[in-house]
């Protein structure tokens, strides 16, 4: 089973009254900016921002952290390898050589960069909760459109979503099959052929259902263009937020440009 | 005027299954018609034809609604004529929000925004799923997707609703709820047309039954059609179960001519049949009885007997 | 694994990453019907819950990547829907990186589009054995994370020495998943071609 | 040897969806039970946890099958022992020939080849789907898919088989035919749990019912559970068509203490009140036949009144 971004879009605070557009475009701009520092303090400072904006959402931190835990995992061999690793020695302490590849150390300057490589994934991540967690996903994708996305782009990420839920119930059916039908998963061939035949089943009915819902939408009068009832209106205290939270943005690339904070030179 | 007129339709899938041979019937407005026939007759094929959705060259002009040729071009003309209600309700919930679903129909239609609003209250208000506006439908209970299915068809005021296997997967009371809106809908001057195989809950629903199978083998009101059996079973098809019994009481002696298709129809007929018998009715075993209750019994011989079953302690 | 996350890659790389595929996004979704985006959509949302199968083979742990099997699938058109996928993806499981969509999409999709031409192509020729969809599906499926993989790569050698290991590192790892998507890609190419042709675009 | 032991047995989906409570049941090798309940009562949930693949930490031992404790990381040891038939026969088709579909179990358990074969042709043929090996599962029709989808779980020759809502969706005659096949092997000394929201199918299926609404609402035989119509009723469940219908009867004066529940069992039950009355049956009009009557229609409140149908012209 899937669980959802969107689980506590039902909350009430200052982000989740924030008019879905401006929220979007404002954090946005935000995770560009915080991604193009490359100085750790910088980063820092927009990760500690961050931290703000997700308080101020309410969504409890376990939830977020919970999700991140994934991230970090993903981005921890960076951290890990950059410090010890480089093509040759003369910027390190040589530790110990392998297969021909050298492990050496090379002091507080990588391990700053690789922290601020971990920093910049994990702040860029967790700007999505305030970002997107705080309105349900329909709304989100409908704000997509007020942004005058292409239409057509839209509508795939409304149906995509939509039916995500409807194959993974789907999926989840199948394996239980396999399942009761004395099927366990090892890492050999047979598996993967029986694997890869059940995946190959639910294309093809994921690709008949795709011609009934299509029927389904054309006798309900479709003709290329879905619209619904909803309407965005954004007032003084959205364009406050809006400026606050891309006034911040830019400001992180001005701190940036004009050298202070810097720690280090080059990096 | 007609509501539906389809003459001489066919249609073979592109892989070359012949699903539909020469179709022809016509649909009065403010008939209810209920379409029944084996699996892989043809019926959920011949509802797509209704408002172009499938179509052929070689039945260009074969379906008329209201009098006008659909026109396969013009499929999203058609909902304020016709409305269809597919098998699976996932297929017709499509969009984030219930109350986006019922409101798609009508918007796609130019509704105003006003009267759309109403609309969906309303069509939710119909199938008791009031205040449903904001419920994601793949929460929904099995039950709950397929009222809301029919809501969306509603929220576009057609003239005519098709509906394939309303009932079916759904509890005992679930089904009568939604026979109740269907019967509403009848009351309310719509043209019905219902697939199903809950043959039982055809005389709520149906004045006129249509038994297709690949063609139109059989076509008359509800009594016509179930009482020619012979035709009924060459279909794989079945009567309800009190007209079943019904046949078996005629073998003891049960005086009537045409037997009744719903519980509430056998206790009119039963007291019909009393009060024009001077207040009673007698029933006996005779000579043939036995015989004859087992050749009643074995007309439908889908049925078995079952030895613990016979209400004697 | 093949998606990379924010602040990794140099600016201009991922800067770039979004130009390009903002053109080729562009370029196929002027090539897409309206009416084949609930069908397109409906085929998206099944590579999204594909991918998220995990998969223990051997001793790794793996998730189908799928770009080569939207690629035979859907044609020119696994462009969007790759990009789609991978925006849900960042959004809804934080797989990936935001400022990166535009070049993680790039190393998805441009080798989706390329085991569609293979595919395509392949078809074509006349080789006397009965199952091509089975060879050319495994080719497909393989070349296509191969070529994923490789990017990915390339673009980590190219963003400092620092990640050149990793990349040899991130290249590694994957060999035992392109021998998997390939031997996925081809049955089911084979499935495909018996049970329902049409899915296999050959347009 | 009890086949299956439930005791007191709780299931919340990740999501906070209470679906069982306290659900505690025995049944017996060789009984054939009907699992009823309203949509959303957790019966789907209940026999998921028959074979492990649902299970909680708060109900670690709470299901033996055949006096073993059923553990979660055992499922796929289970087939042996109870094979389940889930609702949507297309979850249970996936490999592109419906032979391969059928032997999949088999191989599974380490059948040797051979032996996988005959068991591959018995269980098509006892299906009515013999010579079907060769045919792409995904092509059939929805009653054959039904039917291959039984198969696909009796080559694993088990001793108890789980059957989710096995008659859905089907015509009347494959109905037929599948309660058929429930019979044969309820004949052939299986244990049989069946999900159904087919009234009445039950009669001609179990020898007993289990109402289930989140937690077990009642359990005895066939006639016990539908002799207390209140507690059905609660359920939104429904007592078959003719046992109804003798309730109506009883109004117009026939004696009988029990009713019967399918057609059969009425023929029966008439011929044996006939013998026991010498020979005939007297109904009558009295002065309370019409509030009677009236009464018991009106306690299966779903349905309703048709104006149309008394059988009489
Ligand atoms: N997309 C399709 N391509 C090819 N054949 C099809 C397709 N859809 C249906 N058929 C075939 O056409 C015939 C009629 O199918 P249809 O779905 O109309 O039957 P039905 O009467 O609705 O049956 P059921 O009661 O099982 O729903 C069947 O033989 C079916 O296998
Ligand atoms: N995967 C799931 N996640 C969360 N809730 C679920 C899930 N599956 C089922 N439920 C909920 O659990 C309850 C029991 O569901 P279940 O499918 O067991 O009902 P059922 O008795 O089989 O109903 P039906 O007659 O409609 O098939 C329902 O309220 C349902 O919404
Ligand atoms: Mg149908
Ligand atoms: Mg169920």
């Amino acid at each position: 089973m899937i669980s959802e971004i969107d689980r506590y879009a039902g909350l009430s605070s200052p982000i989740h009254r924030w008019d879905p557009r401006l929220r979007i475009v404002s954090i946005l701009a935000l995770i560009f900016s915080v991604v193009l520092l490359y100085n750790l303090t910088l980063v820092t400072i927009g990760m500690i921002f961050s931290i703000i904006l997700v308080y101020l959402s309410k969504i409890p931190f376990s939830f977020v952290l919970d999700r991140l835990k994934l991230v970090f995992v993903l981005v921890l061999p960076f951290f890990l390898i950059i410090p010890f690793t480089t093509m040759g020695t003369d910027t390190g302490v040589e530790i110990a050589r392998f297969y021909g590849i050298t492990l050496s150390y090379r002091g507080i300057e990588a391990v700053g960069f690789a922290a601020m490589i971990v920093l910049k994934a994990l702040t860029s991540v967790m700007l999505i909760f305030p970002m997107i967690g705080t309105s349900r996903m329909d709304i989100t994708i409908k704000a997509l459109e007020g942004l005058h996305l292409p239409n057509k782009l839209v509508q795939m990420f409304a149906f995509t979503y939509r039916y995500i839920f409807v194959l993974d119930d789907e999926f989840v059916r199948t394996e239980r099959s396999l399942a009761s039908r004395g099927f366990k998963r090892r890492g050999d061939l047979y598996t993967l052929t029986t694997v890869s035949k059940a995946i190959a089943m639910l294309f093809v009915k994921s690709y008949e259902r795709a011609d009934r819902v299509f029927y389904a939408m054309r006798s309900k009068g479709y003709s290329g263009k879905v619209v619904t009832l909803h309407e965005f209106d954004s007032g003084r205290q959205d364009w406050i937020n809006a400026i606050a939270v891309f006034g911040f943005a830019v400001l992180l690339q001005v701190a940036a440009m004009s050298g202070a904070f810097s720690i280090y030179g080059g990096i | 005027m007609a509501a539906i007129r389809v003459h001489d339709l066919n249609y073979t899938y592109p892989d070359g299954t012949a699903a539909l041979r020469n179709v022809s019937f016509v649909i009065e407005e403010g008939e209810s018609v209920a379409l029944v026939g084996p699996n892989g007759a043809g019926k959920s094929t011949l509802l797509l034809h209704l408002n172009g959705i499938l179509h052929s060259t070689e039945s260009r002009e074969a379906v008329e609604i209201l009098s006008e040729t659909v026109d396969p071009k013009k499929v999203h003309k058609m909902p304020k004529k016709i409305g269809i209600v597919f098998q699976n309700p996932d297929d017709m919930l499509f969009m984030p929000l219930l109350g986006d679903d019922v409101a798609f129909g009508p918007i796609n239609l130019g509704v105003a925004k006003e009267e759309v609003k109403r609309r969906v209250k309303d069509s939710l208000d119909l199938v008791g799923l009031a205040g449903y506006e904001e419920r994601v439908s793949h929460h929904l209970s099995g039950g709950e997707k397929k009222r809301a299915a029919i809501a969306t068809v509603l929220s576009m005021e057609p003239e005519i609703i098709a509906l394939d296997e309303p009932t079916a997967n759904l509890d005992p009371k679930s089904r009568a709820e939604l026979i109740d809106i269907l019967r509403r809908l009848k009351g309310a001057g719509k043209t019905l047309i219902i697939i199903t195989h809950d043959v039982n809950a055809i005389p709520e629903l149906a004045d006129r039954v249509i038994v297709l199978d690949k063609t139109v083998v059989a076509d008359g009101t509800t009594r016509e059609v179930f009482s020619d059996t012979e035709t009924l079973l060459a279909a794989g098809l079945e009567v309800p179960t009190i007209m079943q019994f019904f046949e078996v009481l005629q073998a003891f002696g049960y005086p009537c001519d045409v037997l009744p298709l719903s519980v509430e129809g056998a206790a009119r007929n039963l007291t019909q049949t009393m009060e024009e018998g001077a207040g009673h009715i007698h029933l006996h075993l005779h000579e043939h009885t036995h015989r004859e209750v087992n050749s009643a019994l074995g007309k439908y011989r889908h049925h078995h007997r079952i030895a613990a079953d016979s209400g004697h302690p | 694994m093949v998606h990379i996350s924010d602040g990794i890659l140099d600016p201009l790389l991922w800067e770039s990453g979004w130009v390009i595929t903002a053109i080729i996004l562009a370029y196929t979704l002027s090539k897409m019907k309206i009416e084949d985006v609930p069908k397109l959509s409906v085929i998206t949302a099944a590579v999204f819950v594909a991918s998220l199968i995990h998969f223990q083979f051997g001793p790794t742990s793996v998730h189908f990547i799928l770009n080569g099997f939207a690629g035979v699938t859907l044609g020119l058109l696994a462009y969007p829907c790759i990009f789609v996928a991978l925006v849900l993806q960042c959004f809804l499981f934080q797989h990936g990186g935001v400022t990166t969509i535009g070049i993680n999409t790039i190393n998805m999709g441009v080798p989706a589009l390329l085991a569609y031409l293979l595919f395509k192509y392949g078809m074509r020729f006349d080789l006397g054995i009965k199952q091509k969809e089975i060879l050319f599906g495994t080719l497909g499926g393989g070349i296509a994370v191969a070529l994923a993989v490789l990017f990915l790569s390339i673009e980590l050698a190219t963003t400092g020495e620092e990640f050149f290991e990793v990349a040899i590192f991130v290249a590694t790892a994957h060999i035992p998943i392109i021998a998997i998507e390939a031997i996925f890609t081809g049955i089911t190419a084979g499935f495909l071609a018996t049970v329902q042709p049409e899915l296999l675009c050959r347009r």
